[in-house]
Parts: structure tokens; sequence; C-alpha cells
């Protein structure tokens, strides 16, 4: 049995077929890239998996339970989560709220949701801004303290929608580490959209691209970059040569 | 206990506002001694009235961010149950606004499944719509005295059981008592997971979702509380008045005058209701009572209550309690 | 005992809100009234015009306190309050809308002070049992059966001007009547009489008098092809239903109109000659002065004064005020149980009110036994203005009566 | 043709640019790197007038203009394509190109316009008549700076115009951009591809913490060893 | 028989309805706010119309274009004095601000002209009325039908043909967006308002031929404004059109219904009740509103 099966999920946007036929499984403890051209529709297929989208047809299958079709509070309850590539900037609670808003998913106490939510805070190194509102915050930050709400509900399996855009190499350096020591330390598996090459050959393990809503490959990071038809549609010429 | 604890616990506040809130209660608790006068004293009772109402209206509206504008149908709900239990089956006060309440909830939990599947402006005008449907109902329903209304018999007084006094001090005491039970539940409420939860449904509803929370079920939770806390101060309105009708209890003015204090006073906090119904509720009484039957001067009183509805609005968006939040601010 | 200066009454009207032009125009007759008495009145030639105050209260004069209560029942109670403990008022009077009415007399009723009431028609408000509230007008159930007495005139001839009709061409009503307290209770009472006086209702309906349209309302009882059409109707729904069955050039034989909107001086004003043949239950009609001389009298001071004539609401003020000047006068005391006792005993005689009513005396209940209605008759006159023309009852009849409703070409 | 001296600029009362001068020369590319929060974004929009200076002053074409409101500095001939691209979602993909050339009146310019953008990015040809809110991240990015070149700008500020795009169009983004640049056009250009976005431009600016630390031509800074230890990672 | 003309009166009705959503529409599609002083700006309209009448004795037709001028200025003072400034805060101030401007136009119109009714008795349409067979059709509504038609054929145009347009829903959709495009985005708000309250302002103007004027009557109409515009989808003309037509419809052939069956209880005091309770369940189904964007 499969962390995670993912059985022909088609969804279909009036005639726009945004995923067609996908499949795939992950394993515990993995980390998994995400890549495709822009529109090859990742973000739809997590969306399809956490539940904000219903597949037209296919199966999400989740630690043995069928999840196919179940609204994304549910999914985050068997234990799912999930970062926004677009986050919206809010102004009506701190960054610490937001955090226990997270915590609170696992428990009815405020003080344990509060203890929780500043041990995130600390091991993400933002207790310097728990007291910021989100719109007060640049960008990079905002995604973090994103990271951090999800991480609160404590999930087993973590799926982020580019994480690292906007971020300048040595930034990306930060979360590669903080992603290692999530995966490490607390088991978590990692499921990943992210353009940036750099991220994605460093952290996973394996590679899944998408284009024009088919999966057109599966594998170990360096044999992708060497895939003619990943080439082709997604990295660019100018990439494979740099390699 | 832990949850008594937090109800009572307003340390998180400042120290101004913990000494101002001592000294309102003692000007409260003495209120029917200084010597005011009895109109005082219904603006008085109407002031907590409103404040209860509003405090109720804060969990949706405030904290969860849903533009409601309905909470005159719960009013009728609550007064009605007291009214006809009372008339048809002598039923007392205290067993009846409790079923007013439950009965409340009840018709939340059943309107208020399909309601939350709206968002924002459709919400908003949906809350209105089911209200006038209700109204309506009632006004046509010859079993509920259709629109005649309920008149209460009168007791004798003091009447503890039907909650039938004839000086005012006794409704004061009682709705001052309920005013306190409100102010230490919302208390408690805002520093609970559904308070937080709801604040999060109002600053994105997706991002709540994806941590967890059943959206719809929070509102739905936070809607029936808010009809709890309408019913009871419609139960009273029934007693105190001994007369309802759907024209003083389920009107279109009524949802909005109730929305329109918490979110004058300011939304999502804890004073804002309370501060909301302190400015309108006076304002409203004092300004009808010296100016509504000046000869020439008719509307005059209107005038000047919309004006500074509309000075408050646009001067500073988060209520009066923004402004007083401003200029502490700035005092400082 | 000793003198006092002023005797403070509390009214309460809606002056503001949907009603208050009518809350003004009360508000203003009611002052003229307590300023006959305090003042005297010139060729005013009832007792009271000379009293310059209350005769049995060494002279005090009368002062009256207005509230508005804008037609909300829990304002009015509270106003009531404060009537009552802050401003000491002897009794109150008002509230005309009878929703209010109901809240108010239940304050009265707690704190024992008298009140007398009006201009509130609802019959429920003397099936009380109160001790402290008595009603100076007729209400409905009289308006409604001097309805059916003069439809059963019609069939037997009674009327001025008009030959005995067969019943079975008067036989069909059908009544529209909007859906609130009054208009509602005016439909339940209209059902009985007709069942009491043999003639059938072929159409009833209620209708929200706040409703933007009325065009199916109007069809409604157009397809039903009533002999009679009756109404029970406030003024801006008046305005529009009739304007609506004239644009669906409407037929019937007889039109008749339950007081509040078919009787206000804006009715006839804005609807001009198009109401000719309209009937209205009214409590006065500025005809009145013909056959009564002080109504003239004190309507041509308020015309004087006000630019309109007196009306069924408005002259209910005046003997509301008159009554009280009576029974506080009768009473010798500002002492409630003094003006409950004088209230309970009080016998006005016709010819002291501007009313064609046979006096005031109540009954055990605190209705007042001695009133009665009156149906006026829009006419179009030889100068194409529009005057109101008494019908009912047949010995005061001004006009001959307009048979059949001559409706809209 | 822009300049801007010792500007400071506060979101509500707190200075987050405290001192920053920059010039863009006629035909220049110029590009700003900066690290999260520096300020870049910032400073984009107090040129383009959506916020307002505190002190300093920005002068275009040798007139001031940080009085002036967004529209019309667009008028006088500055577009800013945003960081967030703020897409007009029910609107198609050609009605959003369409509004980008509000202040253009000629038709036939538009036209041109409309041509070039649908040049520099052949998708959005294919995708003319799809709501412009469900197009992927990377489409809309595209619509968007096509959306700013629609109005013929004198000078195209572009907010990190790679954010979100899959490598491919990274490249083919710079590609543009550089094209742009070879047409004749002026660009400020903000970005994080430090070093493809550096070696691309005429001169470039570093910012940190709201002040102009470092300036000089694209090689000078890409050899400056303070940057290739803070934004490389190297 | 019956039917065919409650659907003809029906259709009329709802062109009125709908003439007067029609600004509640373009102010909300702008700007995102439900103006509550909608129904005032009727009853402005009316007003205006009818005072024209009754010093100049200018026929209520005529003197049409004074309601539309005093419906722009109206939006316009609206807008500049007032509305600019509620537009910081969150949605739902804006709503508290709107309801005390409804409040305030209220009672300034009752302190000017009193609570009385007024109507107009004279007029090229008042009181004619048209016969076609057995139908017979109130000429002022006609005309109100006509002039609806009119009025969304040129908003329509308005907005989705011209620039301006196309800039005002630029502006509707994102602020910041439309003024880094060049917009002038305070302007477009202003012409949004002067189009919301013109329209309303002519719809008060033809209504004052067949309706009474007080400082209330807002009311009775803002609330079906509501339900049109919400039914229709928020900010979509094409909605609040046919939305306008489904009230209308709705509102006329309901009570027919109750006739038909012959049941009292689903008389005429019901038909608006029936109204609201259809926008309850179309819009439970449809969340967006009949022709509404799902954002
Ligand atoms: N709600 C929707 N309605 C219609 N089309 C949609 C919708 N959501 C996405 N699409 C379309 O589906 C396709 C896939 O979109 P998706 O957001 O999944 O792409 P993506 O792979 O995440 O791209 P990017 O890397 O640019 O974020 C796109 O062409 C997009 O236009
Ligand atoms: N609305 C706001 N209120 C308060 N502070 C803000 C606001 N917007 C931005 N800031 C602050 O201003 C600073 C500069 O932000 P800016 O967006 O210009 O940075 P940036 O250099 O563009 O970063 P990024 O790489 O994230 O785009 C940051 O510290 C941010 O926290
Ligand atoms: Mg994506
Ligand atoms: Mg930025």
């Amino acid at each position: 049995m499969s962390f995670l099966t993912v059985e022909n999920i088609v969804k279909d946007f009036g005639g726009l077929v945004a995923n067609n036929n996908v499949s795939f499984t992950i394993e515990e403890g993995e980390i998994i890239g995400l890549i495709g051209p822009n529109g090859a529709g990742k973000t739809t297929l997590f969306n399809c998996i956490v539940g904000y989208h219903r597949p037209d047809s296919g199966k999400v299958t989740f630690r043995g339970k069928d999840i196919t079709g179940m609204k994304p509070f549910a999914t985050n309850r068997e234990g799912i989560g999930r970062t926004f590539q677009i986050m919206k900037v809010t102004t009506g609670m701190t960054v610490l709220e937001n955090v226990m808003v997270g915590a609170f998913c696992r428990t009815n106490d405020r003080n344990t949701a509060r203890g929780k939510a500043l041990e995130v805070l600390n091991d993400l190194a933002l207790d310097g801004v728990k007291d910021y509102y989100i719109n007060e915050l640049p960008i990079a930050i905002q995604r973090k303290v994103g990271l951090a709400r999800t991480l609160a509900t404590k999930p087993v399996l973590l799926m982020l929608d580019e994480v690292a855009s906007g971020l300048n190499p040595k930034e990306i350096e930060d979360v590669v580490e903080l992603l290692r020591r999530l995966n490490n330390t607390k088991k978590i598996t990692l499921f990943l959209i992210e353009h940036i090459m750099e991220m994605v050959m460093k952290v996973s393990q394996r590679v899944i691209v998408l284009d024009y809503g088919e999966k057109i490959a599966e594998g170990l990071p360096a044999d992708i970059v060497r895939n003619e038809n990943v080439i082709k549609a997604y990295l660019g010429e100018k990439y494979a040569q740099g390699l | 206990m832990e949850k008594l604890k937090d109800a009572l616990d307003f340390s998180d506040f400042s120290k101004a506002e913990r000494i101002g809130l001592i000294i309102f209660s003692v000007f409260l608790l003495v209120f029917p001694w200084l010597g005011t006068g009895s109109f005082a004293k219904t603006v008085m009772i109407q002031f907590l009235l409103f404040s209860l109402f509003g405090m109720g209206w804060n969990t949706i509206g405030g904290y969860g961010g849903q533009v409601e504008l309905g909470k005159a149908q719960y009013v009728g709900i609550g007064a009605y149950t007291v009214a006809l239990m009372m008339v048809w089956w002598k039923i007392p006060f205290w067993i009846s606004m409790p079923a007013g309440i439950l009965i409340a909830i009840g018709y939340s939990f059943a309107i208020g499944y399909p309601l939350f599947r709206l968002k924002g402006h459709y919400f908003a005008i949906a809350t209105i719509c089911t209200s006038l449907v209700l109204k309506d109902i009632f006004d046509n329903w010859s079993l509920v005295g259709a629109a005649k209304g309920v008149e209460l018999p009168i007791h004798e007084h003091p009447d503890f059981v039907y909650m039938q006094f004839k000086s005012d001090t006794y409704y004061y005491f009682f709705i001052m008592a309920l005013f306190y039970i409100g102010l230490f539940y919302m208390n408690w409420f805002r520093k609970s997971k559904l308070g937080y939860q709801l604040r999060m449904i109002k600053d994105d509803e997706d991002a709540a979702e994806s941590l967890g929370i059943d959206i719809r079920w929070c509102k739905i939770k936070a809607y029936s509380i808010a009809s709890a806390f309408v019913a009871v101060g419609g139960g009273f309105m029934a007693v105190y008045n001994l007369y309802i009708d759907p024209a003083s209890t389920m009107e279109l003015s009524l949802s909005i005058k109730i929305a329109l204090m918490a979110m004058l006073g300011g939304a999502a906090s804890l004073w804002g209701p309370i501060i909301g119904a302190a400015f309108l509720v006076p304002l409203d009484r004092f300004l009808g009572s010296w100016l509504g039957g000046q000869k020439g001067l008719t509307g005059i009183d209107f005038m000047i209550y919309a004006a500074l509805i509309m000075i408050v609005s646009a001067y500073q968006p988060r209520g009066i309690w923004g402004i007083i939040e401003q200029f502490r601010k700035r005092g400082r | 005992f000793s003198a006092e200066k002023e005797i403070k009454i509390g009214v309460l009207y809606p002056l503001s809100g949907a009603l208050a032009t009518i809350g003004r125009d009360l508000q203003r007759a009611a002052e003229l009234t307590a300023d006959i008495i305090n003042n005297k009145a010139a060729g005013v030639d009832i007792p009271m015009a000379h009293w310059g105050g209350i005769p049995n209260l060494g002279g005090a004069k009368i002062v009256l306190i207005f509230k508005d209560h804008r037609g909300e029942p829990d304002r009015g109670a509270d106003l009531a309050k404060s009537l009552i403990l802050d401003d000491k008022v002897v009794g109150l009077m008002g509230a005309y809308n009878s929703a209010v009415t109901k809240t108010v007399s239940a304050v009265a009723e707690r704190y024992g002070i008298p009140m007398i009431n009006d201009s509130s028609t609802s019959p429920d408000l003397t099936e009380r049992g109160f001790k402290w509230f008595w009603r100076t007008t007729p209400h409905d159930n009289y308006f409604n059966r001097d309805l059916f007495e003069l439809l059963k005139g019609l069939t037997e001839g009674k009327v001025k001007g008009v030959k005995a009709i067969p019943k079975k061409n008067l036989q069909n009503l059908a009544y529209a009547c909007e859906n609130t307290e009054w208009g509602s209770g005016v439909a339940k009472s209209i059902e009985g009489y007709a069942k009491e006086y043999g003639f059938t209702i072929t159409k009833g309906l209620l209708y929200n008098a706040n409703a933007p349209d009325l065009t199916s309302e109007a069809k409604a009882l157009v397809a039903a092809k009533p002999d009679a059409m009756l109404f029970a109707s406030y003024l801006s729904d008046s305005l529009l239903m009739i304007r609506t069955l004239k644009g669906m050039k409407a037929q019937t034989k007889f039109f008749w109109g339950q007081d509040a909107g078919f009787e206000m001086a804006d009715f006839a004003k804005t609807l001009g000659t198009d109401i000719n043949g309209v009937l209205t239950r009214t409590v006065f009609i500025d005809k009145i002065t013909k056959v009564k001389k002080v109504a003239g009298q004190v309507n041509a001071l308020y015309k004087k004064k006000y630019g309109d004539d007196l009306t069924g609401a408005t002259a209910r003020s005046v003997v509301g005020v008159q009554t009280w000047a009576y029974v506080l006068n009768k009473a010798g005391s500002t002492d409630p149980k003094a003006i409950q006792k004088a209230c309970n005993e009080i016998n006005i005689p016709a010819g002291d009110l501007v009313m064609p009513w046979a006096g005031v005396q109540f009954d055990a209940k605190g209705q007042n036994i001695l009133g009665r209605g009156l149906i006026g008759q829009y006419q179009k006159t030889a100068d194409g203005k529009i005057s109101l023309e008494i019908v009912y009852p047949f010995d005061l009849a001004t006009a001959n009566f307009i048979y059949p409703f001559p409706g809209w070409k | 043709m822009l300049k801007v001296s010792e500007i400071e600029v506060r979101y509500s009362g707190i200075p987050v640019i405290h001192n920053v001068s920059l010039v863009v020369n006629d035909g220049e590319l110029v590009t700003v790197v900066g690290s999260n929060g520096a300020g870049k974004s910032t400073l984009l929009k107090t040129i383009a007038g959506a916020l307002h200076t505190s002190k300093g002053t920005i002068s275009f074409e040798n007139e001031e203009i940080q009085r002036l409101s967004t529209p019309e500095i667009v008028k006088k001939g500055i577009t800013y394509v945003p960081e967030a691209r703020l897409i007009f979602g029910p609107l198609t993909v050609e009605e959003n190109l369409e509004i980008g050339a509000y202040i253009v009146d000629d038709a036939a310019q538009k036209r041109d316009n409309l041509d070039f953008v649908y040049h520099l990015f052949p998708r959005l040809a294919d995708r003319k008549k799809q709501p412009g809110g469900t197009l992927s991240g990377g489409e809309q990015q595209m619509l968007a700076i096509g959306r700013g070149l629609m109005s013929n700008p004198k000078l195209l500020m572009l907010d990190e115009p790679s954010l979100g795009l899959m490598p491919k169009l990274v490249d083919e983004m710079l590609g543009a951009v550089a094209e742009l640049r070879s047409v004749g056009k002026t660009i400020l250009l903000v970005e994080q591809n430090v070093r493809e976005s550096l070696e691309l431009a005429d001169r470039g600016y570093v910012l940190q913490t709201g002040r102009t630390i470092l300036e000089g031509t694209g090689a000078e800074l890409l050899n400056t060893e303070s940057i290739r230890k803070a934004f490389l990672g190297l | 028989m019956l039917i065919t003309d409650a659907l003809l009166q029906g259709i009329l009705m709802g062109l009125l309805f709908a003439l007067v959503s029609l600004g509640l529409t373009v102010i909300f599609g702008v700007m995102d706010i439900v103006n509550f002083a909608h129904g005032e700006f009727l009853m402005i309209g009316m007003y205006s119309v009818y005072w024209t009448n009754f010093f100049f004795h200018v026929d209520p037709l005529i003197a049409l274009p004074v309601s539309a001028v005093v419906g722009v200025l109206l939006g316009l003072a609206s807008y500049y004095w007032f509305i600019k400034y509620l537009l910081r805060g969150p949605a739902i101030a804006q709503l508290f601000g709107t309801f005390g401007l409804m409040l305030f136009l209220q009672y300034f119109a009752m302190f000017l002209f009193s609570a009385d009714y007024r109507m107009i008795n004279k007029g090229i349409l008042v009181g004619k009325s048209l016969s076609v067979g057995p139908f017979i059709f109130d000429w002022t509504k006609l005309a109100a039908g006509i002039l609806s038609l009119m009025a969304f054929a040129i908003v329509y145009y308005l907005l989705h043909r011209t620039k301006t347009g196309k800039a005002l829903r630029a502006t509707a959709l994102n602020k910041e967006a439309a003024s880094y495009m060049g917009i002038r985005t305070d302007r477009m708000n202003a012409i949004a308002w002067a189009i919301g309250g013109g329209t309303v302002g002519v719809a008060g103007g033809l209504l004052v031929n067949f309706y009474y004027a007080y400082p209330m009557v807002g009311i009775l109409f803002v609330m079906i404004a509501f339900a049109c515009v919400a039914l229709g989808g928020f900010g979509s003309i094409k909605g609040v059109f046919f939305a306008g037509l489904l009230v209308g419809v709705l509102e006329m052939i309901f009570p027919v219904f109750g006739q038909l069956i012959g049941s009292d209880f689903l008389g005429p005091h019901f038909k608006f009740t029936v109204v609201y309770l259809a926008y309850f369940i179309i819009v439970v189904v449809r969340p967006q509103g009949l022709f509404g964007w799902k954002n």
C-alpha cells in the first residue's frame, strides 16, 4: 500500500483539460518534485488531491483511504497540508494568530495551540515577526508564514506550491535546508511544485513532469533534466546547455 | 472551569480598558439610584438590550466577517415563543425563554445550511430575504395573531415567574444580568477555537479550509450563537413591552439597527457592540424625544442621527472604537 | 385643594415616519382645541369655548405634551413611561396606531394613569378589560355595520335620490384590505356582517400596503366582477389602488373605502375628480357644518390656521381633547382615581361636540357608546371641484346619492 | 530620462525606503537587485505614483513627478508592471490587452502594439478569448507584461517578471526584455534572477533595507564579492 | 388569457424594476458598493419631476430630463462628498455609510417637503391607457417599459463598446491595476455614480406619472432592486435586466396562480414574499446569481 496514490485523474475546465489521466504514487518519507510548463496543470493537480476541485474522474487514495472529492478541510484532517502559490495578503490576524489557527486543528485548548504555534515559529525562525500582520511582511516571509501555519496542523504529507519563487539563490539555500530538516526530523513527506531548478535538483528524490495536463516523465532528477521531452517543453535549450 | 476562567479573564486588555470596564460596571450598578428619571432608565434598558443583540451579531458579523442583515427574525422568534407559550399555555418565562433559544438555534441551523453556500453581498441580501419571508408569514398567519400581534396579559406585580414588573428597575437589573452573561461569554468566545477560526475565515477562506476548518460548519455555529443571543433579547422584549407584532420584532430596520450598532461601535472587538449601542441608542431616543414633536423640524432628529452614522463610517471605518484607539495612539 | 395652574396631558402621535402627515394634522387639531379651552374662542358656541381653563380646577390650563412614537410600539411605551414618571402627566391621549395604543395603554394600566384614546379603531382595544382606558371614537365594527346599513338602505329605497335597487343587483361584494392589523380586522368584520345582512363575498383579499405595485390585486378584484368594491387602505395604497383601477377602467356599482386613506385631505387633493362617486366611511365631513353649527365654527378656525378642513381623524383628536376637558372638569381634581370615576360617569351632551354624535358616554369596557359613523360620497361639483357629501346616516344626508358608481372612461 | 534623488518612503509612518537615488538614461536597461523586503517593489510603486515620497524628488524627462497621480504618470510615459500581476480576471486576454492601451488613442498604433505583444508571447495569441483569471500563473505573467507594453511606454518598469515562470520561459522572458531593450525601450527591471538579469543589464543597483548600497555596470556588480556572497550563495 | 395578461403586465412592471435596479448594479459593478440610498435617489428623481411640474407646469414627461440631471448631480455629489471617503473602509462600513445616507436623504426630504403624498394629476400620459384586444395597458407603464429598454441599450453599449466603458469595467475589477493602465479610477467611480444616479433619476421621473412621491417611497422599491441585482448577479447588466423581468412576471403570475387553484392563502399578500423566496432558492442553487461571474 502506497502512501499517496493518484489514479487516472481527469480535470476538465469546460473544454480545457487541465489534468488528463494523471497517475502516480508517493511513498512515505519521500520528497517528490512536480514540474511542468506554466499552465500544465500542476496547481490543478494539487487542488484535485486536496479537494479544492473535484476531479471529473479518477481516484485519490491516501494512506489506504479513498479521499477523492473530500473537502479541503477533511483532507487536511487526514494529514495533508498545502500551501498556496498566491497567498492572500490579509490584515486581520497577526502571524502568531495565523499559526495558532493551524494548531487549533489538532487541539481545542488555546494554551496548547499557542504553545505549538510558538514552537513552529521558533523552528522556522519566525519569532521575530510573530506580532506582525501578514500585509506588513515581504512576500517571501509571507510564504514562510503560510508554511508555518500549515505545519502547525501537523501534516504528514506537505504539498508546497512554489515556496521558493521570488527568492534569490542565497535564500533558496535556506529553504532547501529547512525542507530537508522537516523531512528528516519530522518525517514529513514532501510534494512540491517548483520552477526553480536549483531547488528541484537539490531536494527532490524523484520528479514528476506534467505537460498539457499529462504526465510526460517521472524519474530521478538527474535523468529528468536530460529527458528530451522535458528539455523541449520545459527546461529550454539554454538550460540544457548549461548542464 | 477553565472556560469560566477565560471568560472572566480580561488581562490581555490594556489597563485603561480594564479600569474603564470597572467604572462602567459600577455606573451600571448604581444607575437606578442616580435620579436620572424614568426615561433615562428606559433608554438604559434599550442600550443594554441592543448591546446584547450587537454582541450576538458580532460573532458572525464581526469575528466571522459575514454581513448578516437578518437578525430581526430571531428577535421575532424569541419574542413570539415567550409570548405565545404564555398566552396559550401559561408557561413561565423561565421555560419559554430557553425554548425560544432552542427554536432559534434549530431554525438557524435549518436556514444557515443553505444560507452559507452564499458569500458577500449575495449572503447579505439573502439574510434580508429570509427575514422578510418570515415576517410576511407571521403577518398573515392568524394562528399567531397575524399582523395584530400578541398581547400578553398583565399580571400582578412583581411577578418573577412571568417576569412582569411595574417598575422598570426590575427589568433593568434583569437585562443587566443578561448583558453580563453575554459579555463574559463573548470574552470567552473571542479567545476560543471557534473565535480564532472565524477570524481566519474572515481573512482568507481558502487558507482557512486548508487548515482543516470546515468553513460552512463554523459559520453555522457562529450564526446560531448569534441567533441565540438575539432570541434572548427578543424574549425579554416580549415581557418588557407586553405586546409584540411582526412589524416591531421582525422588521428589516431592526436587523439593520442591530448590525449597525455593532459595526459602528467597532466590529470584531469585545467593546464594539457596547460602544455602538451606548452611542446610538441614547442618540436615537433622546433626539427623538426632544426634537420628535417639534413642529417645523420634522425629520431633524433623524438627520442628525444619520449624519453621525455617515461621519463615523466615513471617518473611521473601524468604527467608534477605531476612533478611540486612534486617539489613544496619538496620545502616546 | 390647591388650584393648579397647569394640567399636563401626554399626547403620543406618529409625528415622523410614514404617518408623519397625519400625525402632524392630529397634533394641530389637538393644539387648536386646547387653545379654545384655555384661551376662550369667540364665535364658537359651545360652553367650553367660554371656560378659559378648567373651571372646577380653578381655571387651570390644559398643557399638551406631544411625543413622537414614530409608529413603534416599544418607543411608544417608553415615551409613555417618561410622560407618566418624568413629566408627571395627569393622563394620556393618542396614539393613533392601534399597535402603539396597545403598549401605551398597557403602561397606563400598570401605573394606574387614565388614558383616553381618540383615534384608534381596532375593536380589540376595548375588549381587554382595562380599568384605565377609554375610547371616544367608534371602532371598526360600528363603521362596517354602517356600510351594510347603507347597502341595505339602497335595496330598500331609503337612500336620498335613489330608487330601491333589487337586492340581486347588489348582491356580490369584493373587498381588498391592507394586511396589517387594522385592515385584516376590517376584512374579518366585513365577512361577518356580509353573512348577517345576506350579501355574498365573491372575492376577498389582503394585500401589502407597502407594495410598489398593486396591479395584480386590482386585476383580481376586477376579475371577480363584483357589484360593490370595498377597501380598507391607508393613504398611499388607496391612491395607487384607485390609479390602477382607473387604468383598467374597472367597472362596479358601489365603491367604498374604510377611512384612513380614503378620507384624508390628500386623497381628494391628489386624485381630484377621479373619485367622483367614491364612498368613504368617516366620522367627520366638512358638510357636517350644514347640520352642526359648532363643527363649522371649529372647522373655520382650523382652516384659517392651517388651510385644510378638519377630517375624520383630526376631528376625533378635537373630541379627544374635549373629552379630557370635560373629564377633568367633572373630576375637579387631578387625582387618578377621581378621573377614573369621572370617566366612568361622564356624559357629554351631543351639542357640545364637533362630531355628529349623540354624545360621549362610556360603557363598562370604556367604549363610547354614543359615537356613530358617517358615510360620505365624493361628488363632482358644478365648478369641476370635488366635495364630500354626507349620504349616511340617511337623516343627515346632504346630497343625492350617485348610483351606480360612474367609474372611469 | 528618470532621476530619483534621495527619496524616503513610508508605510503608515514607518520609513521603508530611507535614501535611494537612481538614474535611468534613455535606452538603458537598468536592473535593481536586493534581498526580500529590501524595498524594490516599493521603489517602483513610488515611481509609478502609487505611493508618495516623504522626502526627495523623482524627475522624469526633467520634470518633477513625485506629486503626480498614477494615471498622470502613465500619461507621461512610465508604465509599471506589478509583481502581483493584477490581471482583470473575467475579461478575456485580448480585452486585458486592450485596456493596457487605454491611453493610446491611435487605432493603428494599438494594432501594432497588439501584434508586437502576440509576436513576443505567442501563447497569449492562442488564448485570446480565455478569461484572464483562469490562466496559469506563468500565462498571467506574460499577459501582465504584454498589457504593460500596450501603452507604448517610454519607460517600462518590470517587477520580477520571471516570478513563477518555468525555466524555459524565464529565458524567453529575459530574452524578451533584451529584445525590448534592443528595439530601443528604456527599462527598469527588478529581478531575483540576479545573475541573468545583471548579465543583461547596462547598469545595476543593489538595494538593502531601503538604501542603495552599490551601483555599477552589470558585469562589475556580478564580480563584486559581497554580491556573489549575498545573492548567489557562492 | 388571465395568464397572458399577467405575463404582459409582469413584463411591463419588470422593465420598470429593471430600470430602477440598473443604476444599483452599475455602481456595484464598478465599486463593489451596495448603495442603500438607491431608493432615495429614486425618490428625489420623483420629486424633481413633481416640483418641475408643480412650479412650471411642464408636462411630467417633458420634465424627465430634469430628473436625469438631478439624478446625475446627486450621484456626483454623493460620490465626491461622501462615498469617496467610505471607500477606504471594509464592505460593511460602506454598507452602513450608504445606510446613513439613505436615512439622511429620507428625512431631509421630509424636512423640506413634509411627509405629504404627492401625485401628478395631469399629463400627456397620466391616467391614460391603451386597449389592445382584451388587454389594457397603462400608457405610463408602456412608456416606462420603452424607456427602460432604451436605458439598458445605452448603458450596455456604454459599458461594453466604448473605451470609457471598458475602463469602467477594469476599474470595477481591479482598481490598482486600472490605475497602472492610466485610468483615472476616481473619475470612473464618479462616472459610475453619475450613471447610477441618472438612470434611477429617470426611473423616478417616470414613476411619478403613476406613483405618488413621498420621503419614504424609496424603501418600497429598493428591496426589490436589491433582489433583482443579486438575482441577476451583482454587476451584471444583462443579469439585472432578466432578473427584473423575472421579478415582475413572478409578482403578477403568482396571485393569478393562487386564484386559478382557488387558494386565498396564496393571494397577493405573498407576491413579494414569493419573489424573496425565489431569490433565496435560485441563489442557493446558483450562488453567483443568474449571470454573475464566479470568482
Ligand atoms: N478555474 C479554472 N477555470 C478554467 N480554467 C482553469 C481554471 N483553473 C486553471 N485553469 C487552466 O488550467 C490550466 C492549468 O492551470 P494550473 O494553474 O494548474 O497550471 P500550473 O501548472 O500550476 O501553472 P503555473 O506553473 O503557471 O502555476 C491553465 O491553462 C489554466 O488556464
Ligand atoms: N502595506 C504595507 N504596510 C507596512 N509595511 C509594508 C507594506 N508593504 C510592504 N511593507 C514593508 O516594506 C518593505 C519593503 O517591501 P517591498 O515589497 O518593497 O520589498 P521587495 O524588495 O520588493 O521584496 P520582495 O522580494 O519580497 O518583492 C518590507 O519590509 C515590507 O515588510
Ligand atoms: Mg501553479
Ligand atoms: Mg517585491
